[in-house]
């Protein structure tokens, strides 16, 4: 077994309404930064996990995401990273 | 004295602070708009309480952006009295006016109860008519209520005599079981070193009427009174 | 003019009327009204308008049947929300809404959302919200989901109402099985005004602008989204949840701008864009002004690019509002909006030609004749009639239960009673809620039967709470409607507050089934009657249908919310003992109904016999009695009789306050004839423990009201205990146990990981809280 | 002038108490995720902004979260990826 660091991204599904980006990308518009046209706010996981390989290990996070991590009516998941520690 | 209370968008204690200094204290008092540059000559300054945008991506982080926030840091810094009350220490504290930062209660829930808070400081503009030692019943309601600085800070305030309030249980020990919300020391309330910027966690105007459980945030704006006056 | 089809629409089909929820004969109504087949637009605004939500096709004769009239009521049923004078030129506007079915599919937003639609409700009214409470039903909470529900509910409801600054000071809730699966989440506003300062949601003046203001407009919640048009059908799209996300800072914007909007006098209307959004907003207020409409759907501030005029229509996206102004005046409400950072366009006008009318740019895609649109939707009568089930249940002989072993020590049942989380204290709950915000509550969640809020600038006062034992109402619904009224009185009451009014929200399962339709038509009349005998007329509430699951309906439960005023708010009066010495009193009488409480359910696991009986004229007599003693300034404390009946109320009296305990020595002697079990748990109505310095007054006054009354103890320290004696039989119990038992059941209980409630809070990520 | 996308973590600094990180660890035990040894929670930004190239765009993202996307008290940053759209 060998300990993993998995990234992952929980974010907002497309097309909902999400405030918190909103507010920031007002924020971003009055402090000056004119060029953005769009902010999404989300989770941003670090889960680091025993496994016997990194296919296992972003199984295992796969399971973690769609059972509790991410909500699945209102969220969407992604795996960025999987690396041995 | 005139006192200004800033309304932020998403300000909910506003009304509340501006009542309290008008029909409690019996003193003037006015609502500043977040947007405009002008303190209507006010000498004291309130940032109330509430949820300044939402208090999206972190409590008080786009409220300091506001422009009235220009002129209640120069107000600041000119020695000019200012108090931040829940969402207004947050902001007070991004603002970089008091060190640290208030970060999720470790409960990761929302905490609305009355607490009970030992003065640590009476060498504050809000505390000097305080007793060093007294104990304080007021109610908290907040989200975000835990105090966090580096150890140095954390030193450097206790050494400076700059930790006004302290969440302690009803005899006075300011134990785990009495923190509401996980804050560092159990601080409850802090001050800039002149003694002229405070910003806590709990909200002294809900505790000014005996009709509502508790007469003892009454302190804190006699303390100012004769501060201002004197 | 008429309507015609998009290109692209989707053709008008059997199918494709049946999935917007139409029967045949309804369809057919469409189309005699119209006299041609609707366009898809039309299918869907009168599958929204024509929906039991929205026209109460199944309930609005029954709901007829209530009072609703009283010399203080200012505004009645058929606007967003009720309103009633309470003196000093002041005026209290409240609402109670349910959101059961979006809160069981996604706790935390379907909760918050529905804080959000009943704050609109009162703030269009012209009154600013002072107060929520809420009422909350769930199934067991042994089960894991209804532990996620349960904590994702009450944050969503925290969160929302937290970040408006309106705090959160009362409510109920309960745990039963019947509630598995089909969570009722009713939440309720009450705001102040001037009496002046009134406005209703009618259009009004031919040319005045129609306008959209707040949020913009996204694809939420739009129903039926599944056959619509081309662009639905890309892959993410499919996915498209229907659940709708809440922003409660823009909702506490959108509240600031209003009242400002209202009191400019720029405009005459203002209406919520609730369910069947922009649709049901415009078409009602076209209603009730009598007028015709004409809307443009190009002009509507949009979220997302390509949104059809279908799409526009029915979103219930959040936090928006439909505003008629005065025609010249768009400028001015702009510049209210932009102050507050807000949109607001021009998006139709109010016309004399009696149609509704839907236009992209230039093209018709939607017109209807006159204001039929709202009127001519079919009304059922559905067949009422009681099941044989029901009847066998409620004639059962509970008394022929066997006690079990461990009753033999009575401390052991008050004990295992105050652990049943639907009478433990909900303090885990109302923890999370801010309700000191406003500095006028005098008392708020867990200290009195019901909360109370000063009224700045007046000694007045008001007390709000809202009940429903929905065990009752299942076994006898006309009872149980009577005693939902008759509870809330008593508790608002029991704070001093005289009674003033109420709304209601009634959750029932399939109409279309004789046994609900029962139901439902019995407690309504129930309501009826106990809102004549209490004069508390009915000033609005809202109708849930079809709360079921696969075991059938929820219990039938018509929440109650109650309104009653304080001439004096220094009379409030809280729920536990302070003074050692005190005479403890009962008001009312004991009996030996033991039916349909929750001894039976949570010790016996048995929902059987008949409820208690309630006697309306005692009820009235008691809480006149209450309130006369209260005001003559001879009451320490008073508390209703509810769940868990005598025993419980007086531990309740005991320890409620855990900082605080008392303890107290009762004697039940004079009740030799009844069981110990129906003496100490029965649930018997129309009774109120007080405690008192001034028995003799206090008892002299009953007699005065025909109400019957008795010293039963004397309140003592906390050292001492609870101690009761029956005759036969002794209960002993220290405060530290029945603290225990009644403080840390329901905390317990959540501790017990609800897993998915840490791991998925969307506040982890910096929303608001 | 480009459209990018620019992927920002922003996390508690190391050291600090993190609640949420330790709620979702014991979450995820009780739910049977044994192999799981530690989390941590942190924001997910996904920011759109119109820039030159790259460089300008991951510089004025920088700037954006020394001023307002992270705490500098409590947190710390990081680009994780900048992508034209
Ligand atoms: N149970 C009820 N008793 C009395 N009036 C009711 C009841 N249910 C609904 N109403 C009234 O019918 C009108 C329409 O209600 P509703 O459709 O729930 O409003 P909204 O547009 O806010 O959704 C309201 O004025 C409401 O007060
Ligand atoms: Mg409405």
């Amino acid at each position: 077994m060998t300990l993993f660091r998995v990234s992952v991204h929980i974010v907002p599904r497309k097309g909902l309404l999400d405030p918190q980006g909103k507010a920031v990308t007002d924020a971003l518009h009055t402090l000056g930064f004119s060029a953005v046209a769009d902010v999404h706010v989300g989770r941003h996981l670090i889960i680091e996990t025993q496994a016997t390989d990194a296919k296992a290990a972003e199984a295992s996070v796969k399971e973690m995401c769609s059972r509790l991590l991410a909500n699945p009516v209102t969220e969407d998941y992604e795996i960025e990273a999987v690396k041995p520690v | 004295m005139k006192v200004g209370v800033i309304t932020f968008p998403g300000s909910n204690c506003d009304e509340d602070a501006l009542f309290a200094i008008v029909e409690q204290l019996q003193e003037d008092a006015v609502l500043l708009w977040h947007k405009d540059h002008d303190l209507q000559g006010a000498d004291v300054i309130i940032l109330p309480g509430g949820f300044s945008y939402g208090d999206y991506l972190r409590s008080g982080a786009i409220a300091r952006f506001s422009p009235i926030m220009q002129e209640v840091v120069a107000h600041a810094k000119r020695g000019g009295p200012v108090i931040g009350i829940c969402n207004g220490f947050q902001i007070a504290c991004e603002a970089g006016l008091l060190p640290g930062a208030l970060l999720r209660n470790n409960s990761l829930q929302f905490r609305s109860m009355p607490v009970t808070l030992r003065v640590e400081s009476t060498d504050t503009v809000f505390t000097n008519a305080a007793t060093k030692g007294a104990l304080l019943t007021m109610p908290i309601a907040h989200g975000d209520g835990r105090y966090t600085a580096d150890e140095d800070t954390l030193d450097r305030l206790e050494a400076e005599g700059r930790v006004v309030f302290r969440y302690v249980d009803s005899l006075g020990e300011p134990t785990a079981a009495a923190n509401p919300n996980g804050a560092m020391r159990n601080i409850a309330g802090i001050a800039n070193e002149s003694g002229t910027v405070v910003g806590m966690m709990p909200h002294p105007e809900r505790a000014l009427e005996p009709l509502l459980g508790s007469t003892d945030g009454l302190v804190l704006f006699q303390s100012l009174l004769s501060a201002v006056r004197a | 003019m008429s309507a015609t089809p998009r290109p692209g629409d989707p053709v008008i089909t059997p199918a494709l009327v049946a999935e917007h929820g139409l029967t045949p004969f309804e369809y057919e109504k469409l189309v005699a009204m119209l006299g041609r087949t609707p366009t898809f637009t039309e299918l869907g605004v009168v599958s929204a308008l024509w929906s039991e939500h929205c026209s109460y096709k199944h309930s609005r004769p029954v709901l007829k049947t209530l009072p609703t009239q009283a010399p203080w009521v200012l505004q009645g049923p058929g606007e967003n929300a009720g309103v009633i004078s309470i003196g000093d030129g002041l005026a209290v506007a409240f609402k109670i809404e349910s959101h059961n079915h979006p809160s069981a599919v996604e706790p935390y937003q379907g909760a918050a959302t529905g804080v959000g639609g009943i704050l609109r409700d009162v703030f269009t009214m012209g009154a600013r919200p002072i107060a929520m409470l809420n009422s909350l039903r769930f199934g067991s909470l042994e089960t894991p989901r209804v532990r996620f529900l349960v904590a994702g509910v009450v944050k969503g409801i925290g969160d929302y109402g937290n970040c408006m600054g309106v705090p959160t000071v009362a409510g109920e809730v309960m745990f039963d099985a019947a509630y598995e699966g089909n969570p009722l989440v009713n939440a309720m506003c009450v705001g102040l005004m001037k009496e002046e300062e009134l406005i209703r949601a009618k259009a009004e003046g031919i040319g005045n602008p129609i306008i959209a203001v707040g949020a913009r407009t996204g694809r939420d919640g739009i129903h039926g989204a599944s056959f619509a048009s081309e662009d639905l059908s890309e892959e993410n799209e499919a996915k498209r949840p229907r659940v709708q996300v809440g922003d409660p800072f823009t909702e506490k914007l959108l509240l600031e701008a209003s009242l400002e909007l209202i009191r400019s006098g720029h405009i005459v209307a203002i209406q919520d864009m609730g369910a069947a959004g922009l649709t049901s907003s415009s078409a009602e207020m076209a209603e009730r002004g009598d007028v015709g409409v004409t809307i443009d759907t190009t002009k509507v501030p949009v979220r997302e690019a390509g949104m059809t005029p279908y799409e526009i229509l029915l979103s219930e996206s959040q936090e928006r509002m439909l505003v008629v102004a005065k025609k010249g005046h768009e400028h001015e409400v702009k510049k209210i909006l932009s102050k507050w950072d807000l949109v607001a366009e021009v998006i139709g006008e109010v016309i004399a030609e009696p149609v509704y009318r839907v236009t992209e740019g230039s093209k018709v895609v939607a017109e209807f004749p006159g204001t039929r649109l709202v009127t001519d939707c079919p009304q059922y009568h559905p067949e009422a009639k009681e099941s044989d089930e029901a009847v066998a249940r409620r004639t059962r002989d509970v008394h022929a239960i066997a006690e079990l072993p461990s009753e033999r020590d009575p401390a052991w049942t008050l004990e295992r009673l105050l652990q049943a989380p639907t009478i433990a204290s909900k303090h885990w709950i109302h923890r999370q809620y801010d309700s000191t915000v406003r500095t006028s509550t005098v008392l708020g969640p867990g200290h009195a039967d019901a909360a109370v809020l000063r009224v700045r600038g007046t000694k007045k006062a008001l007390a709000v709470k809202t009940d429903c034992n929905g065990r009752y109402v299942f076994l006898d619904p006309r009872v149980g409607g009577r005693i939902a009224v008759a509870e809330a009185a008593r508790n608002v009451a029991c704070v001093g507050a005289t009674p003033r009014a109420i709304t209601n929200c009634l959750n029932f399962g399939n109409p279309k089934k004789p046994e609900v339709f029962f139901q439902f038509r019995e407690a309504v009349y129930g309501m009826g009657d106990a809102c004549r005998a209490l004069e508390t007329p009915v000033t609005g509430g809202n109708v849930s249908l079809y709360n079921e699951n696969p075991q059938g309906a929820v219990y039938p439960t018509p929440t109650i919310g109650m309104v009653g005023v304080l001439e004096d708010a220094a009379h409030a009066t809280g729920l536990r003992f302070e003074q050692a010495g005190d005479a403890i009193v009962l008001l009312g009488e004991n009996s030996d109904e033991l039916g349909g409480s929750e001894y039976l359910a949570w010790i016996h696991g048995v929902v059987a016999g008949a409820p208690p009986s309630c006697d309306l004229d005692g009820e009235k007599r008691l809480i006149d009695t209450v309130l006369a003693a209260i005001r003559r300034g001879h009451v320490r404390s008073a508390h209703d009789c509810s769940e868990g009946g005598l025993a419980v109320a007086l531990a309740e009296c005991c320890i409620a306050d855990r900082a605080a305990p008392m303890g107290a020595t009762v004697d039940l002697g004079a009740w030799p004839a009844l069981t110990t079990r129906a003496l100490l748990f029965g649930e018997a109505q129309g009774r109120v423990v007080v405690s008192t310095a001034n028995a003799d007054t206090v008892i002299a006054l009953a007699k005065q009201h025909g109400v019957p009354a008795r010293v039963i103890g004397t309140v003592t320290d906390a050292a001492s205990g609870l101690r009761i004696t029956t005759g036969a039989t002794k209960l002993a119990a220290s405060t530290d146990r029945l603290i225990e038992a009644y403080h840390e059941a329901i905390p317990r209980a959540m501790a017990r990981a609800a897993a998915e409630a840490v791991t998925r809070d969307p506040a982890l990520a910096g929303g608001a809280k």
